[in-house]
């Protein structure tokens, strides 16, 4: 194809999309509507599983340590626990600090409980470490690496809370990966669709031009500079509403339920459209792209 | 030379209607040719068939020296180039002016912009529908777009022009502009073929006449007439 | 008594084209009138005004005693059952085979499917089409598609006919079938519009002819001739 | 319009769908799209908000009390607080259920226990009452009732918990308010892009009716038969399909993540259908109806 052809090309796709204009917007707007659902479903999957790990990270073990085991043997089974990778934090309890937290707990003052039971520290032997993971799913092997470990004495794990938040984690991880894959199939059907259509209403118009002498690659062009035209500007719409509404849902959030602040980490918007920009882009471009190509391949075959 | 050739020839449609039945004809470079005959005699059929939009259910079919059987389906786009086409419903593209009509012969071909500027009013002005480049066919009278899509057949001098019923919507005076146009662009080489029910022009015209009845060839003449149905 | 009127009518299109200029007509009921002129001189306009698909802008236009101006617009099909059309571009029903396009001018008007069955036969069977009923248009040859509109026009047996170029895919033969039973309908009453570039039918027919110059009537005769254009 | 003509009318507007597949298969499935993923999202929703709200009943209030309160005075306690209709449940824990749940997390063994206390239970002041409400958003106010009540020491809440969830509960009722809505509003706008097309596409033969003499109801009839059908089908077929992957789903979870149903129980089938059904129908009929009615006015006027 000459230069002037490819001008030619580009200069018809655009013009096509002002002849059929109904068309145009039709398609944009459906290709629109649905990558916009799609961003969206995409953002709150994302925090989902954001505030799921939240929890995840939160659940702790508690490591309690034979009877009158020096404070530096504690300190070194901190250091070994330290090494495991899949440790988030670890924290050191004293007795004391478990006694206070303990009768704050059961009794209204201080004094009461001292009265109770004098300046003895019921908990003397309390001392422990308050572990979190970043994987509640490694717990099991974990604490059994614990109970490995010459010097302590016990393990205190809540099996229960581990495993339950691993099976919802795993659960929300599959429902997202099926919710995401079928608003794509969803999308490229629907997208691919209203193109269909638009190219189709125009098979007279193509069966005319291989008439007069145009090769399938002449009538194409203009139809795929349409395609990637109306997929670019249906990627790039509902992007800028999806960052637009998320900064206005953050802030919103941030300012309504402050108390959700501390429990939830929104992901920025930054990480969160450094993944979603390109596959909505990609969608978009990429439907229009082949779809273009699919559907006038139907129509060129005369 | 034969550029047109037909050989045992028969189109039966999908519906069973047999269109064409072992149609025989060769057409010399040069020639002008009037195809005749009653309506649903198979004319149309005839065109479509050389410009391969339709392909026959039995017969060889030649244009240009090209079989068109043998052709690549990418390859037909070389045929069609080498034929000017004046469709009976006319066929224009709905969505384009009446100069985008017409430029869109020449710029299937590639021909440079600066031509397309010069050539394209140059043959609307020859039909006669200069001040009406900026229409879109709808906004034309019948007789004006029978006029667009013979602009657009002309426009790139082609080897071959086939002309289907080009006066159907056209009064006296301009039909005879129309044929005597034709008979000029033959003059200079080209072949042409006209599918017309204007007796009186081919009456007067003398050339070759080829009668279809049925879809069979019931007479083929040089300087012939109009054969009216019994 | 008049049934169809027009007062200084004259059509100017968006794009500024004066289609009509200043028209008067008077057709009476039960007359045969041709409507001649050279391409784009109006014709089509006209009879679009007279469906109402177009409006005047400027004039008053009577059809079978209405006011067309005065018309609501949920009353116009009252006046467009009373006229049979023969369209230009024939505007069938592309999804519809040829008895269904026919049958849908009866079922317009509520026609008992009994009287439908026996109708839309007969109809096709005098444009001589009735071995063609199953086909959709696009499987009908141009002239075939002709008399499918005329048997819709028809079918009815409207007050008015208008018809626009009906005999411009027709062969001499099948033109004049069509005119001699356009008379016979005429003479049976229905008042009959004929809008034609057929000279020869126009000559023979010894009717009133209207011609019509760039919008403007140029002689209105009773036993009338085509007239051509210098 | 006659009776000859309704049935005309309705046989019409079957054939309709068949003339023009293309658009028929087009409208039918983007209905069928849009409402898919509309009832998937009011699925996933739906059982989101049971699972919030089952974790919201079962944030518990301990209601301790003043020293040496007969059983009697305890009892009676527990009477005035059942009254209230927030309570969700009410649990007696006698002190030596409260001692041995602590030196059973504590210690390893009740032996180590029984040697560092003897038979002394150092949490004979800790009989209480385990509350559960349901509505965390309440608790407040029920804490401040508990808090008036003669005999009572000291009510142990977690104001932060029943907050946080208080307003996760809210948020995510806006949440799944604003998605249901923008979901609703995207079906609409897609499946009436659709059956604009389809109709558009059709304006010459509506023009062509008018001309014949056609009323504006003679034309639509059709139209809108087969704009109902097209809804009836394009929402019926969702359902069903929603209906099989929601017992799908319900059941794959129920066998593979066995540990979820304690947390959490589906919304049965029953139950969510009762309400999706009636909705899905509703949206799609509604649209195909007054979608093919909006769209013929348009071309009708003529
Ligand atoms: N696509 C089609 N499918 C089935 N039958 C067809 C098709 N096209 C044409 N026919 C039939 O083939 C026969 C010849 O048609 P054709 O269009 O070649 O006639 P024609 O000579 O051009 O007539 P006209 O002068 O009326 O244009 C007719 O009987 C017509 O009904
Ligand atoms: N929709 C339209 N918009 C603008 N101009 C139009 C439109 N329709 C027709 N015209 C112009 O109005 C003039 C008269 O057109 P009309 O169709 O009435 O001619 P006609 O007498 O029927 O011609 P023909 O014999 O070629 O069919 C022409 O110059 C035409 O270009
Ligand atoms: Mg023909
Ligand atoms: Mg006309």
């Amino acid at each position: 194809m000459k230069i002037s052809s490819v001008g030619y090309s580009v200069r018809q796709g655009f013009k096509n999309l002002r002849r059929n204009l109904l068309f145009s917007l039709a398609s944009t707007g459906t290709i629109i509507a649905c990558l916009f659902v799609f961003g969206l479903f995409y953002c709150v999957l994302v925090n989902f599983r954001g505030a799921i790990h939240k929890i995840e990270s939160s659940i702790s073990i508690a490591v309690f340590f034979k009877e009158d085991l020096s404070e530096e043997a504690i300190n070194l089974i901190g250091e070994q626990i330290k090494t495991r990778k899949e440790v988030n934090t670890i924290d050191y309890i004293s007795p004391e600090q478990a006694w206070e937290d303990f009768s704050e707990q059961t009794y209204d003052d201080p004094a009461a409980a001292r009265a109770a039971f004098g300046d003895d520290n019921p908990l003397a032997q309390s001392a422990s470490y308050m572990i979190t993971l970043n994987d509640s799913s490694k717990q099991a092997d974990f604490v059994q690496f614990l109970e490995s470990i010459e010097g302590i004495r016990k393990v205190s794990s809540s099996t229960y809370t581990a495993d339950s938040i691993s099976a919802i984690n795993a659960f929300v991880g599959y429902a997202s990966f099926g919710i995401i894959f079928i608003l794509l199939l969803v999308s490229i059907f629907l997208i691919n669709n209203t193109i269909t259509i638009g190219i189709t209403v125009r098979r007279e118009e193509i069966r005319i031009m291989k008439l007069i002498g145009a090769t399938n690659g002449f009538i194409r062009a203009p139809f795929i500079i349409e395609g990637i035209i109306i997929g670019l500007v249906g990627s790039i719409v509902p992007l800028v509403l999806l960052y637009y509404l998320y900064d206005l849902v953050i802030n919103y959030i941030a300012g309504r339920f402050t108390i959700l602040k501390s429990l939830f980490e929104f992901t920025p918007p930054f990480d969160m459209f450094k993944t979603l920009i390109p596959i909505t882009l990609l969608i978009g471009i990429g439907i229009g792209f082949f779809g273009s190509i699919i559907t006038t391949k139907k129509h060129l075959d005369i | 030379m034969s550029v047109i050739k037909m050989e045992n020839v028969t189109m039966k449609y999908p519906t069973g209607t047999v269109a064409l039945k072992d149609v025989n004809i060769e057409i010399e470079k040069g020639e002008f040719v009037f195809v005749v005959g009653s309506t649903g005699s198979g004319k149309t059929t005839f065109i479509e068939l050389l410009l391969r939009e339709l392909v026959p259910t039995k017969g060889r079919i030649e244009v240009a020296g090209i079989d068109l059987a043998r052709l690549k389906k990418n390859r037909i786009h070389k045929v069609r180039r080498k034929i000017g086409v004046v469709f009976q419903n006319f066929r224009l593209l709905k969505d384009r002016t009446v100069y985008e009509n017409v430029a869109f012969a020449q710029r299937v071909i590639e021909t440079p912009s600066r031509y397309i500027k010069r050539q394209v009013p140059a043959v609307l002005a020859l039909v006669g529908l200069e001040d009406k480049y900026k229409s879109y066919p709808r906004q034309l009278s019948g007789g004006e777009q029978q006029r667009v899509a013979l602009a657009r057949a002309l426009v790139n001098k082609p080897e071959i022009i086939l002309a289907d019923e080009p006066t159907g919507n056209l009064d006296p005076k301009h039909s005879w502009d129309v044929m005597n146009l034709l008979d000029e662009i033959n003059a200079k080489g080209t072949t042409v073929v006209v599918v017309t029910h204007n007796k009186e022009i081919v009456n007067v015209m003398k050339k070759r006449v080829i009668t279809l009845k049925k879809g069979v060839i019931v007479s083929d003449v040089q300087k012939g007439g109009y054969i009216d149905e019994d």
